[in-house]
Parts: structure tokens; C-alpha cells; sequence
């Protein structure tokens, strides 16, 4: 299994049955390969849309009918279209059971930072703040280190997307927690040794009492 | 994620003290067999959110004859002559705002914002007691936003997932209210199975709803 | 002609073309009826539509379209439904090129009184401290007096609906134009005498160098 | 009231140094043809508000390619690099707003209201400078209503009262800023008779729109 397979199928673990979901773009667009059987969640696409389905076969592309990302994509049976101040409202009033988002950054307080990287690189922020600040849980979903780089801080440099509001942060090496206490590593991969995933964090992880193998 | 209950259940929802709001505008877009379900049930010190008292003999003016309200907040009691003798006796308080600032409470109390900064009353009697903003040299007062336990509507067509199609002037608060409540119950006219709506006619996206009941 | 018929037939040569007008209930519905060829104007009414039409035979009645009065209405090619919150976007939003409204009270600066007499009548302002506040034209319709009482003032001392905003005063006597300096009569219903007009009227009334017969 | 005019006459009503806003999501529902003309017509020192600045070859994005736009108000410039090379050369002002609180700025500019109080922003760098306030203990940020002197929509079938339907994901933002500016002009990918859309499939009501041009 490469390492974004294994991200996305256990994301696919967290959502429970008739779950809206948002997905970001980027590696959380694999998870819903991998929903268990007798879960069915609801994808919302912040331009305007819930029930968003898969890719559309080459010869059915409709451009007038894209995700968040500007990919094609097709709805499902139960669908629904609306304004961006409607999509905004589900995010914002709390009615997002879910966001898998990707991070520059990730913190012990469960602050993230994914939309800048001032004199280098500024994208803007698009919906990462309001999906940040408004659902109910926030699933951080990235390769636990970039290029090297460490990516799990004690706290974020750089420019904040929301303070304090991740839930769990899911990468190859494990699952961590974001509690009161700091981020807790409730599974690992068993291709590493809980060590070998600290030594790659900045932030202190408390092993739980009960960790289990995330595969 | 089964979403379809008996009105046994739905009335079980509602318990005393809650505060609840209702669909509809003089009794158009009322989800009735709900209320009179509430009216047999005999739940007690309710406050109702609502655009108006209806009549006597209708709708959400029914509990407000029953005396299972204790508090009202709506825009217009003109059309029921008991909210009037009530309020006068000391036995419902209730509650008088302008109808478009009614309508964005309760879209902001769904929408997670604060809440209204609207000139509508200035100058007024409504606006006794509130903040005054001045912005860019203008005077707005500050509404807050608007929530409620439950959240009762009336809808024309709703699928199997809660998708709602309103007709004609039944849609006015109940939209807007399916966004701002812990708990949605639809009274259904017509059930129709999951797909029967084209996604561009659903008025409220299926996540809104927790519960269908047939009218 | 009788009088209600006097004032809306003035009232009718208000519009312009395409002009958007919300009518309040009362007199104000009888308006449509005398509007001149030429002249189309789209009604909205606040409980969710535009486009309203006559009233709708005997064996048409549909009490799903109805107007803010719950009267049965009909609506006309290129009307459209929405929510409350769209439609006092509309009327909050200067997006009404006119509405025209009844009073208990008027007085020479503009200010309205129509929703409430303290200790006696509570009926509630329903829409129209929004329709006084965000439609750019307020006509206030009325008799000249309340079975001899006299209603423009030259302040009112009911509790307001809405501070200055009153454009113009039509009654069966004549029409009064509100202006910084005061109201000024533009024209008179040949049936009575300026002075007779004024011996009803509170508030002082200013001649205009170019008043007219308004019939 | 004839709204539909040609394209020559759309594009003389945008002035040098207006502000226009521009729907659109990563160029999925963008007036493309009234973009392209404005090119063609040269005119400058724009403000844009809209979703994003699109890629480098396609809808808003060319217009800051071509250098027309002094300043751009958008929620993600990622997909054009252009973007960020003229901010780093100091020839375009950016500012980056979080895309629900953008929607609601526009809505609010449309609807009469003040502002936004939204939590979305709060302890991040969109919060310098601005107004917090606490509302029952929770804090907002005060973002204040956008309004623009030119609106550019697109719309998939259009009637000839200016009523708009939006196709699957196009609907975005155009129907927020359909209410937001001084005059809104929709490029309609289909003009259809008055009458020929169903009431309840009207997203835009006509009375927002000014004009109407063909694709």
C-alpha cells in the first residue's frame, strides 16, 4: 500500500452512517475509495452542492457540474444544488459532521496552518477557514512529514487557518488526538516504532494506554 | 439512515420548556397535523418562534388557545385576538419583531454569525435596550441570532434523505428555520423516494433534517 | 367615485414601468386596478413571491398562494417564489421601488405610525417597519381622518414604525409631498377648499406654487 | 421594460476605476463573454470581487493578466500565478477574505444589513484591524457589507423579465451578487420567454436584474 492509500483508508474509518462530509482537495479526494460497507456518507463541495458522486466517465465530463478543486465530478441520487452563501451556511451553522483537510502545519493545541507561507507562497485561504472554524470534527489528513520537513509542531509558525479546532491528525506513521493534554497517539503504523514516529514530531506525544496498529 | 418516524415519535421530541419554532405565515406553510398532535400531547411552556400567532382556529394559534405557550416571539399577534388578551392578563409574554429581522435571526442562528446588523427599527420602540452600531457613519442595531430545540416545518415534497420542495407560499420561514434548530422534523404532504426531486428544485439540502413525518 | 377609489386611483399614477412595488394590506390592494395602460408594475408580496395577480376565481382558490393577508391571489407569467429571507433582502435591500402602506399616524417630518396603539391595540408591525425602512419610495394611503380624528400630525405620539421615511401622503382630500421644510400640498381634490383641507390636518401645510386638482 | 441589450452596450456601462463584481468559481459559472469583451474594451483601474482569480487563461484570471484590475477582493489566487507576481511587484493590490465570510459580505451588501459577525477569522491574520465583538461570551469579527457599482453574472437560461435559473454548480455566487451592486448585468446562456420558467426554479428573481445579454 503506498502511503496516501493508507492515509485515505483510514480516514475512511472515522464517519459514521448518513456523516456530511467535506473533503479537501489533494489526498482527503481518495477517501471515499474506501468507505466500509453499510456507510453512507454525504459529500458536500463548497461551490454548491451536496451528494457529489464519483469522476464522470470520460465521454459524460460536463464542466458546469465540478468539485472545489474545478475536477469534474458527477452527484448521486438525493443531490442538491445552492448558492455559495447557503454552502457556506451548512459549513458555518455547525451542520458538517466532518472535514478532512491537508497542513503545512498542525500543532499540540490543535491549531493548523494551510494557506500561506508569507514571501513565498500565498494562495489564499478559500474555504479552509470557514470549514476549519465551522465542522464538527476536523480531520487533519497528510504525510506525517514533508520531504523531511516536520510538519507536527509545538505550535504552528506560520500564519494560522484556525486556532485550537483539529481533532486528529492522520498520517502513514499513525492517529493522533488533539486533547487538552496535547496530541495523543491512540494508533501506529507497525512499520514503525512509536519512537521512530516521535523522532519525526515536535510536538510530545502521549502513547495511550491503549494503542492499537492503525492497519 | 433512516430519517422516516411516526408522529408518535416526532411529537416525543418536543418536551416542556422547550423553545420551539414553527413554520408558516397565517397558517400557510404550517406543518398543522404536527401542531394538532402537540395540542392532544399536552406539552407545556413552550416558546414559540414563529412569523405570527396565525388564528384562533389555526395552526400555531391553537397552542397559543391552549395556553402551552408561554412566550411568543413573532412579528404580528393582529390576526389572533387571544395572544393579545393573554399578553394583556400577564400570561403570555411575547415577543414583537420586525418580520425581516425575524427571518435573519433565525437564517444567522442557522448560518453560525452572530448575529443582524439591520437599520429596520431604529428609532423605534424595537430598538429599546439594544446595541447601536455605527458603521461607516450609519446606525445599525444588533440583533442576535436565533435558535431553537426543535424546529417544526411543513414541506410539499420531501425525499427519503430530507431533501424539501416547498410549494408556491409555503416555503416563507421554513427553510430558514430548518437551518437553526438541534432537531428538524418535516411534516411531508408527499413523501417521494430518493432521486424523485431534481436537485435544483430541493429548497433545503437533506442534511438539514433530522425527521420526516407524513402530513 | 367613493373615496377608497379616489385614493387608489391617485395612488396608481405613482408608477413607472417595471417599477417594484410591495402594496400593504387594506386599500393599498385595491391600487392594481387603476394602474394606466403602459404601465406594468411587478407586485411582491412579503410572504415569498413576486409576480401576484388578481384574485383567482371561486373554483381556483388555492390556499397555498396567498398574500400577506392570506387572501387567495394568483400569480402571473414571470413570477417567481422564495423564502423570507429573500424577500425582505428585497424590501431591506432598496431593491422596492415603492410600497405603499396605511397609518394610524403621519406626521410632517415623515414619521409613521401604524403598528401599535399602547394599552389598547398590539396587533405588531409584521413587515412593515421593513417596508417603511428599505423601500425607496414610502407612499402612505390613507383616509385624510379616522372618523373625525385627525392622523397628520405634525408629530406623531403613537410609537413609530418608522422614523422620516414617509415620500408622500395620499388621501381623498388631497396629496402632500413630505419635504425638509415640511409637507407641502401638491394637490387638492376640488371638493373641498385648501383651507378645508388644512382645518383636518395638524401639521402646517405648504402650498405649492403649482397646485393642481387631483382628479 | 426591455432589459435585453447587446453586448457593446453590457460592456459600456463598466467605467474606469469601477467596482464590478464577477461570478464565478474557478471559472465555472463566469460571464466568459462579457469578460472577454471588457478585455477587448480596455477599460482599467478596476476593483474585482469575486470568488477567485481563476487560471491565468480563463475568466476573471485574464483581466488581472491583462492588467485591468487595480485590485481584486477574493477568497484564493492559487490557480493564477500572475496574481501573485503583480502583488509581489506591488501592481496589485490583493486582499484575501475567507470565502464564506466574502458570501455573506455580498449577501449583506444586498440585503440591507450592516455586516457580518462571524467567528470564522478570529485569531488569524484576517482579523487585524478589524472590530471584535463579544455576543454572549463567544467572539465575531465584524466584516463589513460589500457593494459594487457593476454586477456580471452568468446565468444558464434567463427570461426576458431578467428571472435566472443556474445549472448544477454555476450558481455560486452569482446570485448573491445579483443583489449586491447598482446595476447587475447577466449573460444569459439561453434566453427564454416570460413565463417559460417555472416560478419555483427561479434562483434569481428578475426585479435584481437590469439587463440582459446573450452569450
Amino acid at each position: 500500500m503506498d502511503v496516501k492509500e493508507i492515509i485515505a483508508r483510514r480516514v475512511a474509518k472515522e464517519f459514521s452512517d448518513g456523516d456530511v462530509v467535506n473533503l479537501g482537495i489533494g489526498l482527503p479526494t481518495l477517501v471515499p475509495n474506501y468507505i466500509p460497507e453499510g456507510v453512507e456518507i454525504i459529500l458536500h463541495s463548497e461551490n454548491g452542492f451536496t451528494g457529489m458522486g464519483p469522476a464522470p466517465s470520460e465521454d459524460n465530463i460536463d464542466m458546469e457540474l465540478v468539485n472545489a478543486g474545478g475536477i469534474p465530478v458527477t452527484v448521486i441520487p438525493g443531490a442538491s444544488f445552492f448558492d455559495s452563501a447557503m454552502s457556506f451556511a451548512i459549513i458555518r451553522g455547525g451542520h458538517l459532521d466532518a472535514t478532512v483537510l491537508g497542513a503545512l502545519q498542525v500543532d499540540e493545541e490543535g491549531n493548523l496552518a494551510n494557506w500561506m507561507i508569507p514571501g513565498k507562497l500565498v494562495p489564499g485561504m478559500g474555504g479552509a477557514m470557514d470549514l476549519v472554524g465551522g465542522a464538527k470534527k476536523v480531520i487533519v489528513a497528510m504525510t506525517h512529514t514533508a520531504k523531511g520537513e516536520i510538519k507536527i509542531l509545538k505550535r504552528c509558525n506560520l500564519p494560522l487557518t484556525g486556532a485550537k479546532k483539529v481533532s486528529k491528525i492522520i498520517t502513514e506513521m499513525g492517529v493522533m488526538e488533539v486533547t487538552p493534554k496535547g496530541l495523543v497517539l491512540t494508533e501506529y503504523n507497525p512499520e514503525y516504532t512509536v519512537e521512530q514516529i516521535q523522532e519525526v514530531t515536535d510536538a510530545k506525544l502521549i502513547v495511550s494506554d491503549d494503542l492499537k496498529p492503525m492497519i | 439512515m433512516k430519517k422516516i418516524i411516526t408522529m408518535e415519535e416526532a411529537v416525543s421530541h418536543i418536551k416542556d420548556g422547550m423553545t420551539i419554532m414553527i413554520g408558516g405565515f397565517l397558517a400557510c406553510g404550517t406543518p398543522h397535523k404536527i401542531v394538532d398532535a402537540l395540542i392532544e400531547s399536552g406539552v407545556k411552556d413552550l416558546t414559540i418562534i414563529a412569523n405570527d400567532t396565525s388564528f384562533v382556529d389555526r395552526g400555531i394559534g391553537k397552542l397559543v388557545v391552549s395556553g402551552q405557550a408561554k412566550r411568543v416571539i413573532v412579528s404580528h399577534i393582529g390576526t389572533n385576538k387571544e395572544t393579545g388578551r393573554l399578553m394583556n392578563e400577564g400570561k403570555l409574554e411575547v415577543e414583537l419583531v420586525p418580520q425581516g429581522t425575524l427571518a435573519e435571526q433565525v437564517r444567522s442562528g442557522g448560518a453560525g454569525l452572530g448575529g443582524v446588523l439591520t437599520p429596520i427599527g431604529v428609532g423605534t420602540p424595537v430598538a429599546e435596550g439594544k446595541d447601536h452600531l455605527i458603521i461607516d457613519g450609519k446606525t445599525y442595531l444588533l440583533e442576535k441570532a436565533l435558535r431553537a430545540d426543535v424546529a417544526l416545518i411543513y414541506g410539499s415534497k420531501v425525499d427519503e434523505k430530507g431533501n424539501v420542495y416547498y410549494n408556491e407560499a409555503t416555503r416563507n420561514f421554513n427553510p430558514l428555520m430548518a437551518m437553526a434548530a438541534d432537531a428538524v422534523i418535516v411534516e411531508a404532504q408527499e413523501i417521494v423516494k430518493t432521486g424523485a426531486l431534481d436537485p435544483h428544485m430541493v429548497h433545503t439540502p437533506g442534511l438539514f433534517i433530522k425527521y420526516v413525518v407524513k402530513a
